[in-house]
């Protein structure tokens, strides 16, 4: 693999850029592989990126339906945050935003990782409450974080109304380490490391049956053919439900739509991630100058990667009251994505009912922060067969036993 | 009962239309089995009218009564018959499977008048507001900007909504905004 | 946004005038129910890509929940009906396999 | 030089003439002008800066699709970035001002020059900034992002209005050209229901500037009369300056109208947003032109051939002195002939084709225009503005042939439908080749709630270029809507028109078709966003094969314009890289809004007071004028305390508290919820729905239930009352009253059918007013009319009847512990009765209090408050509330989950009471417990939290509650609790009731 840097490109310029190579390759697939994975999503990738890196185990392959990265991972507000409440879900939102520190140096590919700050606005007591919680919890934990003050957070984000008639700003729960990543390049970033391992990335491919025998899976039926296997990983996120019923077992899932849109570019205007959960809005500004805006999810399946407009309203209502100066601004694009729900809203990563098929998924609304340390976890469970130190708890077998990873218990219920 | 008080206390205003509070109303919530004969006969004692059609509203001389669902009625009567109204109800439906419950202190009312109200409402309620959609004498259950709310037109010009207490004072607000002078689109031409 | 016909007030009803309520027909799995039956009921869901029936109550309106036949990847409402039924109605079934010929029928390939 | 001309000009009203600035230079238009027009009447070209290189930019297009002239609009409050000059109506006054350049428009020091341009292909910060690891953070980072985006921030809050408009019809057409009309006049007369809107201020679309004949006249005086007869329809609604800005499903689409963008005196909202129902969209949006792929065609003064016609015909604006013509297709000749007719020099027609025998053609070569065949731009020369282009043949690389001095170019690549409303919503597109265009697949439409397509494109933008045919589609289109809605139609009555013959194009990618990576290096194909020829190849080249690879990594059609313009000539260069044909590699995603819509209009109305409802209690506005400090609560807002002038919030709590156990308080608990519970099987459901028994409970009793959901998790509780046999009360917590009336309505209609209950939530019928304290029995016998002694009311007991007159029912419950009574009384009665028990409680030191003196009391007893000491995740078991949990039924809501093995857990987390060591000490809200050493990732081991904490000023010490891991079994034990710089507290596990542990106080 050619590596990426100041000089290559300046090399390249002389010659028109006529001698860069592909940044992965296309392979057509082999008869078989001891490890597939379905889906080329950000946690696909990572998955067997760090099968190839930790375990030694590269005889791989990726199957994308479409093309990699053009799921969630493709579509989402790119906030990247640890503050989780609960220890199993600071532990391993932390070790990925940890590993995204470094991300662009191990993949070689720059995915700017940029740690600008995460504001979580508190605007009612409750939340308040909810927020210092997390922030003693996170304390304990070894997350930063910290509960600040409406001054500060006026002091980060200017352009904010603290003092809102409806809901005054109280103070914000900061995580000063969080931030966002330019969600494309983490996936072509992943691509282009796996590739360069030898694993083979296999797009416009899509399973269309899982094949066992004697309860344990032994394959794939594909648009491009069958492929053995050995152990099988479904890491395909608003699709988990289609390709758990292909294996034969059901799962506490239900896919529905979450939308996001961007404004039209202008100059900086925030600098940091602020999310406003009372009101229903989060919002940052890319490197190229939109307004990336995050909205609600729809209640109801759907697998069309279009939502409702009312989501749209509710939010840019909310964001209006927040930043008051966004109101002559206009929207440049909306768009949707099928997301994953759980039961309680938190992710699962392990074994399924169908022996050596393993599956990582529900991360619905807030997995693209997750992706290296799920893909770290996702690859040593697979390698092991058995889940890791990060993926214990989050078995499936947990709504069963009651033993739900909420995290939405630190907002709690209004009264 | 001169203590009573309506949310907005008899509030109006002059615009495209006209909006007022219109002040306390009666208002009685029956559930029941609306195709037993002794409750429109208990609902004939009480207010003189027979059942309305589904999502027509009935007048007569005593008050109203308005399908609200296929088992509750809405029933209108004066302010201060309200409780007696309901107890005649209870009386005459004793030993019957039915709910009657005066709900007049928990609704705000607001009458609407001029050409124009249509439009009013259609900035707030996704209801085909044209006379097709929402006939006269059509009540809709629905919401208005963020609320819930329900509403009918007496004729072109006069229609009426009611909303919950709490909210009272934001729907008339909200009203009076969408009635501004000069803001409600032509719907010819 | 969605436009679903509700059975009781005889109108189309905005998705906003609407609150969705998941899965339809499921069975309730209370106390003295065995495991596989009570994670069934709970938390297994069909989710299915395709034909979906599902519960929503018209809470800006009349208060009443019906349930929905519909499709997930296109949205196309096959039908509305009472929420107080065990099955979709057979006039709803045949409009699905009109329309879904592929269908594998309501409750068939449930036993996953 | 851009110039006005003395003719022409059929848009604008030369006598009223109109003053604007831009960049502050005072300059004159018309009424009638665009921005855009106005500009180029001015003679200003040079419009702005393009987004990655700083690139000189020019005026391209007359309408939505223009990438460059994007400018600042207005000031102060009226401020807004990214205005598109071209959709800008002029009006006396406007300010305007060009974008994204430093110090100034003519010179930025921001200017990429063609040799750095190099440095920075498409993609390649993916390549660089990350070596040392801290440098992108730090340098590399900040240098990107201060250097993006366009336009300015604005500064201030809008001063603008917006609202909603609510719209049902049968059939909406979008696009008021001439297919529009036309399938407006066929569609109202079959008597449905018809709303036809227009994104410009005026009606018939392209026609205009065509020569198109309709029905013998010409296309204008057509339009007019047509608009006429729409006009007298009752049936059909014409809409100008709203654009359609999104279709969505079950045929929902937006409608954008901008009321006063135009003039901004004009009073009332700026925008409001149409939402509107249709049963059938008619898209009769037109098409719009490419640009050709040449090098230096972004060089200010090379515009669209069609623009170069709207200039000329619509404003009298001519786009230069020497307009070299340069196109693909015969349509780019009116463009020719029409500067020519106005007495503008046109060099030369550069054709791609190899011959151009048309009528268009041959009409210009009898003008004595300069035609040259199979030829093609090599390259423009120019800075800020066009000097001249080299000539070269088509087939070859670029060798010049001739160059030709002019300042304006006039390009024409062919035509692409606007198809974006079509595919909003899943409508599919097919390849065209032999009209070099992708159109909508009639097969393949998006499809609504009945599975029958609702989008039906007419007119140009279903593909057809001649104004004939485009009438014809357009018939057919309406008379399709119509019949599918099972009215008549006639298309028979339809319009013909009549234009000049055209021949086919010539689809042309590449100019000159061999270009090589030099030329392609500066032949653009996004301008705002400065993506090149050479960035797709180069896209292509390293894998990012897929369109939209190549979009994300190139960022191709990703800037405001959304790639109107840029789109298919990418799309065409990324297939000939991979020697693909066009339809294999498809198009992007069109997403709405087909073009930027504002923020205010979309959130409409709701801002400032009407952002969101606030609900108010029938005490609320006296509880403001006295000193409320207000909390909000779900959609209410309570007083947290009334703080007398002088005191601060803490002072006034603890006066509260001291005050309502030393004498008696007065609370509004008018926000509790209450719903009535009816029927033969009330008991039964309720039996089923809390956790206790319910069934038992006496006529005329209260007792306190626990609701919980099929998790088993806590969700509610309160206090239910038995109001007769078969009549309960439910009392809910503030935020739960609609939630819980709808879980009830949702079990009883969905699960338990055939049971007969009925419900009706009246929360809002009562004011609830608590009586409180030592001396509430006395307040009330002051008020009289109610027996209220221990024996006639007992605690946990309730009567109806009149208290001061009023009719009330008065229940014995408490959650304080002091002797308390919650009167209920009509909501409109609520304040007078409140002023009344003020009066009456005057001589026994009443004082109103608020909910944190509430919430300190029920701490202090104890009681445990729904949202601190449950969280979603807590059973009644975890909060010592086994007690309120029936051990004698079968069933309720919740108990299957209870049965869990974590449920069970000896270990779970279970309610203790902690007092601090220091009993001064207020522990943290919230603050966390550990025990033992760090757990192997290093994590502190947790044990519990703190979920309610105060200073009790009744104690005269700090209490506090806690949720800790085998709690019950702790009692004594002291733990750990580190909060933040490295302090560490200490607190003993007790009981959590720590006042009156036996009841005495409630119980007088
Ligand atoms: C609008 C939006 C905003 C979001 N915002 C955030 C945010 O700010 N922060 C955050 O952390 N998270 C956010 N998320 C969530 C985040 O995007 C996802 O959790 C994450 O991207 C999931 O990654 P994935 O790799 O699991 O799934 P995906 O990226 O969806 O990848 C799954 C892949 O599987 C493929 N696939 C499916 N079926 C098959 C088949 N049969 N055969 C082969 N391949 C198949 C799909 O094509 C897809 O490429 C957001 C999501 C959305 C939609
Ligand atoms: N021969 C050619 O190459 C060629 C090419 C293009 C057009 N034409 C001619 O142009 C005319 C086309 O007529 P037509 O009526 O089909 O198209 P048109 O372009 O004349 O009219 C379309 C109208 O729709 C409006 N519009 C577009 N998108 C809109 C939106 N989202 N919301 C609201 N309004 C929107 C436009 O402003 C325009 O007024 C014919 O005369 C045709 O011959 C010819
Ligand atoms: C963080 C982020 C930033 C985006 N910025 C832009 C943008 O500047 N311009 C644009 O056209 N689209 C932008 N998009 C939206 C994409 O064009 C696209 O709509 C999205 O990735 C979903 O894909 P789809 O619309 O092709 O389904 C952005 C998307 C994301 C996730
Ligand atoms: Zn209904």
């Amino acid at each position: 693999m050619r590596r990426y840097s100041a000089f290559a490109i300046a090399r390249e310029a002389a010659r028109y850029h006529t001698g860069w190579g592909r940044a992965w390759r296309n392979p057509t697939p082999k008869k078989s592989y001891d490890i597939v994975i379905i889906g080329a999503g950000g946690h696909g990738l990572a998955t067997a990126y760090y099968l190839g890196k930790n375990h030694g185990l590269k005889n791989v392959a990726v199957v994308e339906k479409g093309w990699l990265g053009g799921g969630n991972t493709g579509r989402n507000t790119t906030i990247i945050r640890s503050n989780y409440l609960q220890d199993e879900s600071a532990a391993i939102y932390e070790k990925a935003r940890s590993l995204y520190e470094s991300l662009s140096q191990d993949l070689n590919y720059n995915v700017m990782f940029s740690p600008r700050g995460v504001l979580m606005l508190a605007q009612t007591e409750h939340e308040i409450r909810g927020y210092k919680r997390t922030e003693h919890a996170n304390r304990l934990q070894g997350v930063e974080t910290r509960f600040i003050g409406p001054k500060e957070v006026k002091r980060l984000v200017p352009i904010i109304e603290i003092s809102g008639p409806r809901y005054p700003v109280l103070g914000a729960l900061w995580q000063p380490r969080g931030g966002t990543a330019r969600h494309d390049a983490v996936a072509w970033g992943y691509a282009r490391a796996c590739s360069d391992m030898g694993i083979d990335i296999i797009q416009q491919c899509e399973v269309t049956a899982i094949r066992q025998k004697n309860g344990a899976v032994s394959g794939i039926e594909t648009t491009k053919g069958e492929i053995s296997c050995n152990k099988l990983g479904l890491v395909v996120a608003g699709n988990s439900g289609v390709l758990a019923e292909m294996a034969g077992f059901r799962l506490p899932i239900e896919s529905v739509a979450l939308q996001a849109l961007v404004s039209e570019p202008i100059k900086p205007a925030i600098n940091v991630v602020v999310m406003a959960n009372t009101v229903h809005g989060y919002i940052s500004q890319s490197d190229k100058g939109e307004l990336v805006i995050g909205g609600g999810a729809d209640g109801f399946n759907n697998y069309t990667q279009r939502g409702s407009f009312h989501h749209i309203e509710e939010t840019v209502r909310a964001l209006i009251e927040t930043f008051p100066i966004i109101s002559r601004l206009k929207m440049l694009r909306q768009w949707g994505g099928i997301v994953d729900m759980t039961g309680d809203r938190s992710p699962i990563i392990g074994r399924t009912p169908l022996e050596n098929c393993f599956i990582d998924c529900g991360w619905g609304t807030g997995g693209f922060k997750a992706i290296p340390g799920s893909g770290w976890s996702m690859a040593a469970t697979m390698a092991r067969g058995e889940p890791d130190e990060f993926a214990a708890a989050f078995g499936m077998e947990r709504f069963i036993e009651g033993r739900f990873i909420d995290e939405s218990v630190a907002a709690g219920v209004a009264h | 009962m001169s203590d009573a008080v309506s949310v907005c206390n008899g509030a109006s205003f002059s615009g495209a239309v006209q909006v007022l509070d219109a002040g306390l109303c009666g208002m009685i919530t029956l559930r029941g089995d609306l195709a037993d004969e002794k409750l429109s006969a208990a609902v004939k004692a009480a207010t003189g009218m027979g059942l309305p059609k589904p999502r027509r509203i009935k007048k007569g001389k005593r008050g109203a009564v308005a399908w609200m669902s296929p088992d509750e009625l809405l029933i209108f009567v004066d302010y201060d018959l309200a409780d007696s109204t309901v107890t005649k109800i209870e009386r005459a439906l004793q030993g019957q499977y039915f709910l009657a419950v005066n709900v007049s202190d928990a609704r705000a009312t607001f009458a609407l008048q001029g050409t124009g109200v249509r439009e009013v409402i259609a900035k707030g309620a996704p209801v085909d507001m044209s006379p097709q959609g929402l006939p006269v004498g059509e009540i809709r259950r629905t919401r208005l900007g963020q609320v819930a709310a329900a509403f009918w037109l007496s004729d072109e010009e006069h229609l009426t909504l009611v909303c919950f207490r709490s909210v009272g004072s934001f729907v008339y607000d909200w009203l009076c905004n969408a009635a501004t002078e000069g803001t409600l689109p032509r719907l010819t031409g | 946004m969605l436009s679903l016909h509700c059975p009781y007030c005889g109108v189309d009803v905005d998705e906003t005038d609407l609150t969705p309520g998941g899965e339809a027909h499921l069975v309730r799995s209370g106390s003295g129910s065995d495991d596989a039956d009570f994670e069934a009921y709970l938390f297994m869901r069909k989710n299915p890509r395709g034909v979906h029936f599902e519960r929503w109550r018209h809470s800006f309106g009349c208060g009443k929940w019906f349930h929905a036949a519909r499709a997930t990847d296109t949205l196309e409402v096959f039908g509305t009906y009472s929420a107080q039924t065990k099955e979709p109605p057979q006039d709803v079934q045949e409009r699905i396999r009109a329309r879904r010929p592929d269908w594998k029928g309501f409750g068939k390939g449930d036993r996953i | 030089m851009s110039a006005r001309l003395a003719r022409h000009g059929r848009l604008i009203d030369r006598r009223k003439p109109l003053q604007f600035t831009f960049n502050g230079r005072h300059l004159h238009g018309y009424q009638g002008d665009t921005l855009a027009s106005a500009l180029l009447a001015n003679g200003q070209t040079l419009v702005g800066r393009s987004f990655k290189y700083h690139r000189p930019r020019g005026i391209v297009a007359a309408g939505p699709e223009e990438p460059n002239a994007l400018v600042g609009l207005g000031k102060g409050a009226g401020f807004e970035p990214n205005q598109r000059a071209t959709t800008t109506e002029l009006f006396d006054g406007l300010i305007a001002e060009s974008q994204n350049h430093w110090p100034s428009l003519e010179f930025d020091l921001g200017a990429v020059n063609k040799a750095m341009a190099r440095f920075f292909p498409a993609g390649f910060y993916y390549k660089t900034f990350m070596f040392p690891r801290a440098a992108w953070e730090h340098l590399f980072e900040p240098i990107v992002r201060g250097a993006a985006g366009l336009g300015r921030v604005p500064q201030e809050k809008d001063k603008d209005t917006y609202e909603y408009f609510y719209h049902t019809t049968d059939i909406l057409i979008v696009g008021g050209g001439i297919a529009g009309l036309q399938a407006a006049e066929i569609a109202g007369k079959s008597g449905l229901r018809v709303l036809l809107i227009e994104q410009t201020p005026d009606w018939g679309g392209r026609a205009m500037v065509d020569g198109v004949q309709i029905n013998g006249i010409g296309a204008a005086d057509w339009v007019e009369k047509a608009l006429a007869r729409l006009r007298a329809m009752p049936n059909v609604i014409l809409r100008s300056r709203m654009m359609g800005a999104g279709v969505y499903d079950h045929g929902y689409a937006l409608g954008y109208e901008r009321l006063s963008d135009h003039d901004p005196k004009i009073p009332g909202p700026r925008h409001r947003l149409w939402r509107i129902r249709a049963r059938r969209i008619i898209t009769a949006t037109g098409a719009i032109e490419r640009p050709l792929s040449f090098a230096g065609n972004d060089i200010p003064g090379v515009m669209l051939a069609g623009a170069v016609r709207d200039y000329l015909e619509n404003y009298g604006v001519s786009p230069g002195e020497l307009t070299l013509v340069v196109t693909n297709n015969d349509n780019a000749y009116l463009s020719a002939i029409a500067l020519h007719e106005a007495g503008l020099t046109v060099p030369a027609i550069i054709d791609a084709r190899p011959e151009a025998t048309g009528a268009l053609p041959q009409k210009a070569r009898a003008l004595g225009l300069r035609v040259e065949t199979g030829c093609a731009i090599g390259t423009v020369h120019g800075g800020k503005r066009v000097t001249s282009v080299t000539l070269c043949n088509q087939a070859g690389s670029g060798a010049i042939l001739d160059e030709i001095p002019c300042d304006a170019v006039a390009m024409s690549g062919g035509w692409s439908p606007v198809v974006h409303l079509w595919s909003h919503c899943g409508g599919k597109l097919r390849w065209d080749a032999d009209q070099a265009m992708f159109r909508p697949d009639p097969a393949r439409p998006p499809r609504g709630a009945n599975g029958a397509g609702f989008v039906i494109a007419a007119g140009t933008a279903n593909g057809h270029l001649a104004a004939e045919a485009v009438m014809e589609d357009a018939a057919e289109a309406a008379a399709a809507a119509v019949r599918a809605l099972g009215a008549k139609a006639d298309p028979a009555k339809r319009a013909t028109a009549r234009s000049m013959p055209e021949m086919p194009i010539l689809p042309v990618w590449s100019m000159p078709a061999n270009a090589g990576p030099k030329l392609r290096m500066k032949t653009w194909l996004d301008f705002q966003n400065d993506v090149k020829v050479s960035d797709v190849r180069l896209a292509a080249q390293e894998g990012y094969e897929s369109v939209e690879h190549t979009k994300r990594y190139t960022t191709l059609g990703m800037a405001s314009d959304q790639g109107k313009l840029s789109n298919i000539n990418g799309l065409a260069v990324l297939a000939d890289s991979l020697s693909r044909d066009i339809p294999q590699v498809g198009t992007t995603t069109f997403r709405p809004p087909y073009h930027p819509i504002s923020f205010g209009a979309i959130a409409g109305e709701a801002r400032g007071p009407l952002f969101k409802p606030l609900r108010k209690s029938p005490i609320h506005d006296w509880l403001d004028a006295n000193g409320a400090h207000w909390e909000p609560v779900a959609d209410w807002r309570r007083p947290y305390c009334l703080r007398r002038s002088g005191e601060t919030v803490k002072e006034a709590v603890t006066r509260e508290i001291l005050n309502t156990r030393q004498n008696v308080g007065l609370l509004d608990a008018s926000t509790l919820g209450k719903i009535i519970v009816k029927g033969p099987d009330a008991g039964r459901f309720l039996d089923m729905l809390y956790t206790n028994m319910m069934s038992s409970l006496k006529v005329g009793r209260c007792r306190y239930g626990l609701m919980c959901n099929e998790n088993g998790f806590l969700i509610d509780d309160g206090v239910v009352v038995r109001l007769s046999d078969d009549t309960f009360l439910c009392h809910t917590t503030s935020g739960g009253s609609d939630r819980i009336h709808a879980w009830m309505e949702e079990w009883l209609q969905t699960e338990w059918w055939d049971w007969q209950v009925y419900t009706a939530n009246v929360t809002e019928q009562f004011a609830q007013i608590g009586i409180v304290g030592p001396k509430a029995r006395s307040v009330l016998e002051a008020l009289g009319g109610m027996d209220v002694s221990r024996e006639a009311l007992p605690f946990m007991a309730f009567q109806e009847g009149q208290i001061a007159g009023i009719r009330a029912r008065v229940y014995r419950i408490s959650f304080s512990g002091e002797l308390s009574y919650e009167i209920a009384v009509p909501a409109a009665l609520g304040q007078a009765f409140w002023n009344k028990a003020l009066a009456a409680g005057g001589d026994f030191g009443m004082q109103p209090y608020g909910t944190e003196a509430l919430h300190v009391m029920r701490a202090e007893k104890g009681f445990i408050m729904i949202g601190d000491e449950t969280d979603g995740t807590v059973i009644p078991q975890d909060l010592n509330l086994g007690w309120a949990i029936s051990r004698k039924k079968d069933d309720f809501l919740g108990k299957r989950a209870q049965q869990r093995p974590h449920m069970v857990d000896p270990n779970r987390k279970q309610l203790v009471g902690l007092l601090t060591e220091d009993p001064q000490v207020v522990l943290p809200d919230a603050a966390h417990a550990v025990e033992g050493p760090k757990r192997a990732n290093g994590m502190e081991n947790i044990i519990g939290h703190v979920t309610s904490s105060y200073y009790s000023p009744t104690l005269g010490h700090s209490i506090a509650m806690a949720l800790i891991k085998g709690g019950s079994r702790r009692m004594g034990e002291t733990l750990r609790f580190p909060v933040a710089d490295g302090v560490v507290i200490r607190a003993q596990v007790v009981d959590p009731v720590f006042l009156d542990k036996e009841g005495e106080r409630q119980n007088v």
